[in-house]
Formats: C-alpha cells, structure tokens, sequence
C-alpha cells in the first residue's frame, strides 16, 4: 500500500494529483473554518433558553417581536427579517417588470447599433459598486422624498437604490434568456402569422422563463445580501414599517452597525442573523442553479 | 508555473513579516468614540511631528468598540466619550478633557429652547411635529444614536429613558453624521457632543445647538460646571500599556495640547 | 469553410513505399479481452493478432464495443472511471496491461486518431510541437524538422506551410483530421489506432483521408475502426466482425480481407457484409 | 392595434430605465469630474476629506487589490483544476467541496467582514491591515472563483482531452497545454468578477482594513479603500459629498481599467501559449 502511494507520487501526474488535491483539502478546510466559526459563534444565541417566557429563546426571538434593544437585552430579530424581506421584495417588485421588458426591448425592438450602446451601458452599470448607489440615493434620492415625507430616509428609498441597483442585471439576465430560446421557435410563430406581441407574450417568454426566473432569483439573493447601499439610505430604526415612508432597518446593516462594539450574546445574535441570512441566500441560488439547469437541458434537447 | 508561484508567495510572505517585525515598535492603534477621535488625531499629528519615526492611526466607532479593541488587543489605545462599566474590567483610564452633550437642530428652525419635558415627548413620539411645541407646521425628524455610543447612554440616563421608548426616525452612528444629518434636514432634531457641535458651526454648517435646563449648551458653560450634561473624554489602555502609549498618553494629558483642546471646542480637565 | 481540393498538391509523395503487406507477423496479440463498465460487460471473449505492417478493419453495427477494444490497446480505458479491462494484450511479447507498463511512453508507440477531428485550439505548428516536446525532444531544429516531414507525409505542407502559426481550428475538417494524424505521426509511433476517421468528414476529405491510409500502410501498422464496408473492403488486409450477441459485443469472424467478405464462414457475418452489398 | 399599444409600453419603459441610468450616470460624472484634477489624485486628503487628495486611499484599494488577487488566483485555479481534472468524479471529498464552495459563494459580503475582523484581525493578530482586508477579499471571492474556472475547464470539450492522453501527455501536461487555453473566457470572466467584487468591496472591509486615510507604508499598516472613502465622506463628513462623487468617478473608471488590464493580461498570456 505504501509502496504503492510512493510509487505513484513518483509519476508527474502523481504529484500534480496529490498537491492540488492537498490545496484544495487546505482551502476547504479554511471555508469549513468559516462556517464553522460563523456557527459556533451563533450558538449561544442559538440554543439559550429563555428564562422568562419559557421555551426557546430563538423561537421567541424570532416570533414574538419584543424589539431589538441590546442594551435591554433585547434581541428580536423579527422587524429586522421583515424589513429585509420588504426591501427585497419590493426591489424585486419594480426591478422585474421593468428589467424584463428592457429585455424584450434589447432582444426585438432596439437596433443593433442602438442595443449594443444599451448593452455597454448596463454592463457598466451593474459593475458600479453598490457604495455608488448608495452615496447617490444619500444625496439625491433622500432629500427628494424628504422634501415629500420626511425623514426621506425610508423603506421607499431603500427599495429604489436597490432596484436600481438590480436592474441592470435582470435586463441582461432576461436579454439572454430570450436569445438562447431556439431560433426555430421563433421562426416557426412568424410563419403561423402570429402577431408580434403574441410572438413575445406567448411564444418567446415561456421557453425563456426559466431562465429568467434563475436571473431574478439570483438578483433577489444579491438584494437580500446588500448591505451598504440600503444602511446608507435606509434610516436604520428597528421597526415594523407601516407606510413606504417608515424608516427600516436590515439584517446586514445591523451587522455592519452594531458589530464592532457587540459583545456577548449581542454579538452572538449578529452572527445568528449573519448564518440566518447565508442559509436564505444559499437557498435562492440553489434555486437559480436548479433553474438555469432546467433551461439548458431545454434549449439542448431542442 | 506553479513552482515559481509558490516560490513568489513565499517571498512575499517574508518581505510582509520583516515588515511587521521592524513596524510594531513605532505604530500605535486607537480606535473608540467618535467624540474624542478627532482630537486626538490632532494630537497624533503633533506627536508624530515630534517623533517622525512614530506612526499613530486613529479609527472611530464608538466607546463601546474602543474598550472591546482595547481588551481584545485590536487596539493599543481605546478611546471613549465615558466612564467605564462595572463589567469592563481590566483597563486603565486616563482623562484627557471633559465634554458636554447638546440637543442640535437646523438653523433654520425658529425653537429657541426646549424644555427636558418637550425633549422627552419628542423622542418618545408623544409630540411629532414641531408646532405643538410653538414651531413652524413641520413634522420632527427624530435622530438617534446606535446604541454602542456612550452620547445615547448619557441622553438616556440624563433623561431616564430607556431606548426602546424611543421613536426615533433615523439611527445615526458617529457625532459627524448626527450633524450631518441635522443640517441636511430642517425639521431634525439630534443630540451630539457640543465641542463637534461647536466645531462645525464654526466651519459654516447649518445648525444650532438649543440651551438646557436654561443653560447654553457651549464650551464656556461645560468648562464652568454649570451645565448638565457633561462627560470625561477618556483614554483606555491594558494594565501595562506598551512604552510608547504610555508616552503619548503623558503627551496627551500635557500642557503641550492644550491649545488643540481648545481649537476642538473641549475643556480641559482641572 | 474549405474544401480539400483533391489535386495534385495533396499527393503523398515522398513517402517512403514499401512492399504493401503483408508477411503475417503479429506484433499484438490479444488473448481473451473483456471490458466491463462497472458490473456490465460490453466486450467478452475478444482473440485476434494485429499484423505488423497491414492494416486491420474493424466493423459492426454501432454499440458493439469495437470503440472500446480501441482504447484498450493504448490503456486510454486507464482514464474512465469505471472501466476495467481482463484478459491479455501482448505488445513485442510483452503483456501492456501489467501495472509496470509506462503508459507514456507506450501511447507514444500505439497513436490513435479519433472520430471527430480533435486539433487543439493552438497554432497549426503548437499542435505537433507540444507532443514533441513533452516526450523530451529538446533540439529545436529536429522539431522543426520532424514537423515539417509529418506534415509532408499526411499532404498538409503544402496547404499550410504559409500559415503555420495561425489556428488550427481555421482548418477546414479534412484538413483538421489530416492534421491530428500528422500530430501522431510526428512521435514516430508503430501502430495507429482510428476510431472511424472518415464518418465526420465530407466525401471529398474523406477520399483524401483514406488515400492517405492506404499510404501509410507498410511503414505503420493500421487498425481501423469503420462503419463503411466499401472503405473497409478497400483499405483492409484483415478484417474483423464484431456483434452483440447478450446484449455483450463479441468478435464473431475475423480472417483476411477478402476471405471474410467474400466466403464468410459466418452466417451472421454474411448476411451483414452481404447487406451491404445489396 | 395590440401591437403598438404594447411596443408603446416597451419603448416607454426602456426610455424610463434608460433616463434613471443615465441620471445616475452623468450625476456621478459631472459631480466627479468637478472634483477631479491630477491634484486629486496624487495629494493626502485633509480635513477629513473635504480638501485634498485621494492618493492614500488609491494606493490602500491596490494594495487590498494585489493581495486579494495574489492570494486568491493561484489558489483558486489549482482548486478548479484539482475539481474538474483530477478529482473522482461527483463523489465524496470532490461533490462536498462543490457543496461547500456554493454555500460560501452565497454569504453576503459584511458576514466575510465579521469572519475576517474575528480570524485575521484578532486571531491572526494581523490587527486592522491591509492584509488583513485582502485576506479576507479572498475569501469572499474565491468560491466564485473556483467554481466560474471549474466550469469553463468542465465545459471544455473531451475530445481534446482525449487527444492529448492518446499522444501520451499526461494530465498536467493536458491541463497547462491544452485545457487551459481553451477555457480563456472563463478564467477571464472569474477573474473580472473577482476584480469587481473586490474593488467595490465596502462592508467586509470596515472591520478588517480599518479606514485610516493615511499613506499606508506596509501592508501590515491600516488603509482606507475607495469605497469605504466613499461611505465615510457621504456619511459622516459635513460637506463631504463633492470629494465623494469625485472618489465614486475614480472607482468607476478604476474597475473600467483594470477589467480592460485583466482582458489584456490574459490575451496576451494565452496568445503566447497558443502559438510560440
């Protein structure tokens, strides 16, 4: 056996095999590490019982909203999930509708010329650093609403740098979709005689769809993990926003805010949140995964 | 290829630790309160004028983070706007000027003063917009602090609130960002230390700051012991500071800053 | 895309010619083969001698593991997972499944050219240079030169020679082909495996690519997978006739050229080279 | 009838996307470039950053830059190669670290600074450095990485696998000759998205490279990078905004050029391996 080892260490493959395969022990050993670290430090947010009401002290947490006052010893998590959600979703709300039709625009209406300036400036805008966005939605975008409803820092406000933020990415994740849709498809519509927007809404979307719902997920999932551009349009108050206007407060701008002085079990609920949100975004890329694969198998098959 | 990579990696590596090794004994790290950062980045900067080969950094991010930086050793120097707690053991506490905190609004706002009652029905969201307290129609834009500054910790027990009686509109982090948000929002209303306050009125900015308890919230006023709400702005270090925090913290506490003191809008302590 | 154009500039010349086969003197002799992926056998019960200098056709419906036999003689199977080979493949007497074996070496004895042409994506010159140089020929003059005669023997020189450094995939596919045969002539190999070289083609290229099998046989010992009867019953000096039989690929005939599609002893074997020929 | 209504509603839109777009755009430009001289970029910010320069800031973002490439390029491509070349296919050791890789690859970036403020500030007692940030930037872009080069070697035809091993070049050979050049666009893409990311990079450097605005003499030394001058002026500094807009036009057109450096970086090396 452990001649065998040797001899094979001794042929080149041998040891490219065996020190690539030691790199990447070592490199998934350090993402273990961060993971790990990432629980172990949740942990006793985690499992603690709450000695007050009873029962868990996380369910309760997460539940029965009794505010986020670390100082009190406070740590409910809920407003903070609620805004994230809100702020998501909302994006998601006015980014889709407009990205996807961008999409359509850049596949069927724009001309060439006039698409590949489009094309050049989406892509510029999706590389700006969300930061960018956020020093803009700071001093334009706030003193706006502010003017309207103060304060201006506000959910709203948050929800437009976002989808801002996100457009440009759908607009091109929708774009590509449409294009990989088979060409026959397209062709075979025109020859039924089929009206060009019954082409786009009925033939063209639906074997494009998959692909575009991957491209919204995965946008979502950038959304949700945001932290700069929404702390710094947002207001940052705990609470459960009754009108667009109500300032929120996210779950990463919590840790970006609170991290650096939290200690104890306020740090440990940081971190909590942090997993909380790893476990969220993981599932929406996994989705997007599942769904871009759906579209490949698709377009082969066809 | 992959050889010579792991070769210049290597290099790297030692070049980097050399470096550490010849720059531990002449940098020095604060973080802490951004009350107390930018005087002591004044006073650095003159430090290090007389000591070239010292290279001091100054970062922000509130009491609480300069006592956890300086317990965990991510700090030689913290930097805090208070006292320490009961539970913070384990430092050493230097004074190096006094401070006072005063409620600010936009210049713009006609309120000349605010009783402690008003201010207290403000922040608790009893009164929300500033003609019920003789203002113009408008509605207040409550700014608080994050929690983790010792300014929110002084506001709360001066006026016995706890935080979450709060309503609060924005949550703001550092002195500079409570002015800044205040001065771009006429309806706001905020607490910050005075001598920022002061500072960046000076300068120009859009606020001003109203009187408590019928006492001026300026410098003349805390150097007199006459108002209210003031506060030691202290220097934190472990049990056995380093040689070199040691003789920047003398530095700090000399007659050789007292001018800087001054120019920030602080007290010298007596 | 290119066409080849069958002229004069594409004929092998300079090759060296020699006597076209075939005095019968194995130099493998495979004894028992089976190749199993996982626990499924696609390949049993497989005996039959290659003859040095003569080419050897395999033929058989698709599926019948005659790709697979392929890849055993130069332990290309060693690369997928899953596959396991039995029995005995002796190469100058020498048994080439033993552990001790230098596969390197041995795959540089025993080339093999592929169904699609399969040039990589370098320069025309790259592509023959870098297997040259990663079997240690250092002088770069004896590079330049053993490129230059693979090229000639395979009749690209003429068609490339202008443009050696530009891609190789502007090649048009005959050319292509023609070049990854080229690629494993420049190691000086003394067998050549192909696994179908002519279906991917065109018919023009393919007429060029099998004249050029035709040429090579003598000076290399060929071993010829074909799904085209009319090409095996052209180029081949022995032929062999593979069938499922089980759902497991078996060799049901193998014998000379003209013997096995002439009078097969076989009835399957007549029947198919016959429906062919109808 | 129908037809016009709707290519109304697209026309109206991509006109709505474009103005907001271009509003951004031209905000940030015409505000920056008011700001921007050669002064700008080569003098120390004073005041807080409401005078002065940039020079500093630019030279700590390339620093965070160099090391989180320089730590995180070779690791992730021997990683990528180990993945879809040598490792047993989609089974055990090889199928969990895809696994982990797609669970890190979606942790949001301020989750990297907690790790990295915890592992290479405090543990490591690399302090607030600028190693410390780049370390910690690699982490946050090698998954991505990993998996974008794992997947352009994976797309790579096996016919030209196959080639290689019947001419008797072994794997590595295959790997460094072939597979590599082949899967370019790929390694480009995952390079520029690392470049990207790790420029942009706010959140996960606030509690690991600090944000001293000074000239950094080590990579041992605290530095503020772009994007956290960019916060910290929008933030925290009163009349702060000109000098950020001015810093937000250098990040744009810094990640603008280096993208265009990767692609020719990359070019260029591959065209010299592919002919020669």
């Amino acid at each position: 056996m452990m001649a065998k080892c040797l001899d094979h260490l001794r042929s080149k493959d041998g040891r490219w095999n065996a020190s690539l395969a030691l790199l990447t022990a070592g490199m998934v050993a350090l993402l273990l590490t961060i993971l790990l670290f990432l629980m172990s430090e949740a942990w006793p947010f985690l499992i603690s019982a709450d000695t007050g009401h009873g029962g868990n002290r996380l369910f309760t947490n997460l539940l029965q909203n009794p505010g986020w006052y670390p100082l009190e010893g406070r740590f409910g998590l809920a407003p903070m999930i609620l805004a994230s959600l809100a702020v998501m979703l909302g994006a998601i709300l006015i980014a889709l509708p407009l990205g996807l039709i961008n999409g359509i625009y850049l596949e069927f209406y724009a001309s060439a010329a006039f698409a590949r300036g489009f094309r050049l400036l989406l892509n510029l805008l999706a590389g700006i650093p969300s930061v960018v966005f956020g020093l803009w939605g700071l001093t334009r975008l706030v003193p706006w609403i502010t003017q309207w409803q103060p304060p201006g820092a506000s959910l709203l406000a948050a929800i437009l740098v976002l989808s801002l933020m996100i457009l440009p990415t759908i607009a091109l994740t929708s774009a590509s979709a449409l294009a990989s849709v088979p060409r026959e498809l397209h062709t075979g519509a025109i020859a039924l005689g089929l009206r060009r927007t019954s082409q786009i809404i009925h033939i063209m979307l639906p074997a494009a769809r998959s692909g575009i719902v991957a491209g919204t997920i995965l946008a979502a999932a950038r959304a949700l993990g945001e932290t700069m551009a929404v702390l710094m349009v947002a207001g940052n108050v705990v609470q459960i926003p009754a009108t667009l206007f109500e300032p929120v407060r996210v779950l990463t701008a919590n840790m970006a805010l609170e991290m650096a002085y939290a200690v104890g079990e306020h740090r440990a609920s940081l971190f909590a949140s942090g997993l909380l949100l790893t476990l969220v975004v993981w599932g929406l890329s996994w989705m997007a995964y599942r769904l871009g694969r759906h579209q490949r198998k698709f377009a082969r098959h066809d | 290829m992959f050889q010579r990579l792991t070769g210049l990696l290597l290099a790297v590596a030692l070049c980097l630790s050399a470096y550490g090794v010849q720059a531990a004994d002449n940098r020095l790290i604060l973080t802490g309160s951004s009350t107390v950062a930018p005087l002591v980045l004044e006073m650095a900067k003159r430090y290090e004028q007389q000591h070239p080969q010292v290279r001091i950094d100054v970062q922000t991010g509130g009491s609480t983070r300069g006592v956890n930086d300086t317990r965990t050793g991510l700090a030689h120097i913290g930097m805090a706007s208070r006292n320490l707690k009961p539970t913070e053991t384990g430092l050493r506490v230097h004074t190096i000027a006094i401070d006072g905190v005063g409620i600010i609004v936009h210049r713009s706002n006609p309120i000349s003063s605010l009783s402690n009652t008003q201010i207290i029905d403000i922040y608790t969201g009893k009164i929300r917009n500033w003609k019920d307290v003789g203002g113009r129609d408008l509605s207040i834009t409550v700014v608080n602090k994050a929690e983790g500054h010792s300014t929110l910790e002084l506001f709360l027990n001066y006026f016995a609130l706890k935080n979450s009686q709060v309503r609060p509109s924005i949550i703001i982090g550092d002195n500079e960002q409570g002015i800044k948000t205040v001065a771009g929002n006429p309806g706001a209303i905020g607490y910050v230390s005075i001598g920022a306050a002061e500072f960046s009125q000076a300068r120009g900015v859009t606020i001003k700051r109203l009187p408590l308890e019928g006492v001026a919230a300026s410098v003349a006023e805390v150097q007199a012991h006459r108002f209210p709400l003031a506060r030691p702005l202290n220097l934190l270090t472990g049990k056995s500071p380093s040689p070199l925090a040691r003789r920047f913290i003398a530095f700090a506490q000399s007659e050789a800053v007292a001018d800087l003191i001054a120019d920030q809008f602080f007290v010298v302590p007596r | 895309m290119m066409i080849d154009q069958p002229t004069a500039a594409y004929t092998l010349g300079e090759m060296e010619q020699k006597a076209a086969c075939c005095v019968p003197s194995p130099i493998l002799q495979v004894r028992d083969l089976a190749v199993y992926y996982g626990n499924n056998a696609v390949l049993a019960d497989v005996s039959l001698d290659i003859h040095k200098g003569c080419i050897t056709a395999l033929i058989g419906p698709s599926g019948c593991g005659k790709t697979s036999f392929l890849s055993t003689l130069n332990r290309l199977t060693d690369y997928h997972p899953g596959v396991q080979v039995r029995g005995q493949i002796l190469f100058d007497g020498h048994n080439l499944r033993q552990e001790s074996v230098d596969t390197l070496a041995l795959r540089r004895r025993i080339g093999m050219i592929f169904q699609r042409p399969n040039p990589f994506p370098l320069s025309i010159r790259r592509n023959l240079d870098l297997p040259l140089k990663e079997h240690g020929v250092r002088d770069p003059h004896l590079r330049k030169r053993k490129i230059k005669q693979a090229l000639k023997d395979v009749g690209l020189w003429d068609e490339v020679c202008d443009r050696l450094d530009s891609s190789a995939l502007s090649l048009s596919g005959g050319q292509q082909q023609r070049l990854c045969i080229a690629r494993a002539l420049v190691l000086e190999p003394e067998i050549l495996l192909m696994d179908e070289p002519c279906s991917a083609l065109d018919p023009i290229s393919s007429r060029v690519v099998e004249e050029l099998i035709m040429r090579l046989r003598g000076r290399y010992t060929l071993v010829i997978v074909t799904h085209n009867l009319a090409q095996a019953r052209r180029v081949a000096n022995y032929v062999g006739f593979f069938w499922m039989r089980e759902r497991v690929g078996k060799l049901i005939e193998f014998g000379q050229c003209r013997q096995l599609f002439e009078a097969p002893t076989d009835a399957l074997t007549a029947a198919y080279v016959s429906g062919a020929q109808g | 009838m129908i037809d016009r209504v709707f290519s109304t509603v697209v026309f109206a839109a991509a006109a709505l996307v474009v103005a907001a777009l271009v509003w951004v755009l031209t905000d940030v430009v015409s505000e920056g470039a008011a700001r921007i001289s050669w002064a700008f970029l080569v003098t120390e910010p004073r005041d807080a950053g409401r005078a002065g320069g940039i020079a500093p800031v630019l030279v700590s973002t390339l620093w965070v830059l160099v090391i989180a490439l320089a730590a995180a390029l070779p690791l992730g491509l021997g990683v990528a190669i180990w993945l879809s070349e040598f490792a047993p296919k989609q089974r055990g050791f090889a199928a969990y670290t895809g696994i982990t890789l797609d669970v890190l690859a979606g942790i949001p970036s301020i989750v990297y600074g907690l790790f990295g403020n915890a592992f290479f500030s405090v543990y490591m007692g690399l302090g607030y450095s600028l190693l410390a940030g780049g370390l910690t930037l690699a982490c946050m872009i090698l998954p991505v990485f990993i998996r974008t080069c794992e997947s352009g070697l994976r797309q790579v035809s096996d016919d030209w696998r196959q080639g290689a091993w019947a001419l008797g070049m072994t794997r590595a050979a295959a790997v460094c000759h072939v597979l590599l050049p082949a899967a370019r666009p790929a390694i480009l893409a995952g390079l520029v998205l690392g470049i990207g990311r790790a420029t942009a990079e706010t959140a996960a450097l606030l509690f690991t490279s600090g944000y001293v605005d000074r000239m950094p003499e080590s990579p041992l030394d605290s530095g503020r990078v772009l994007a956290v001058h960019i916060f910290d002026l929008s933030m925290n500094v009163t009349g702060g905004d000109g000098a950020a807009y001015g810093s937000a036009l250098v990040l744009i057109v810094l990640i603008v050029l280096l993208n265009g450096l990767a692609q020719s970086l990359v070019d260029n090396w591959f065209k010299r391996r592919i002919s020669q």
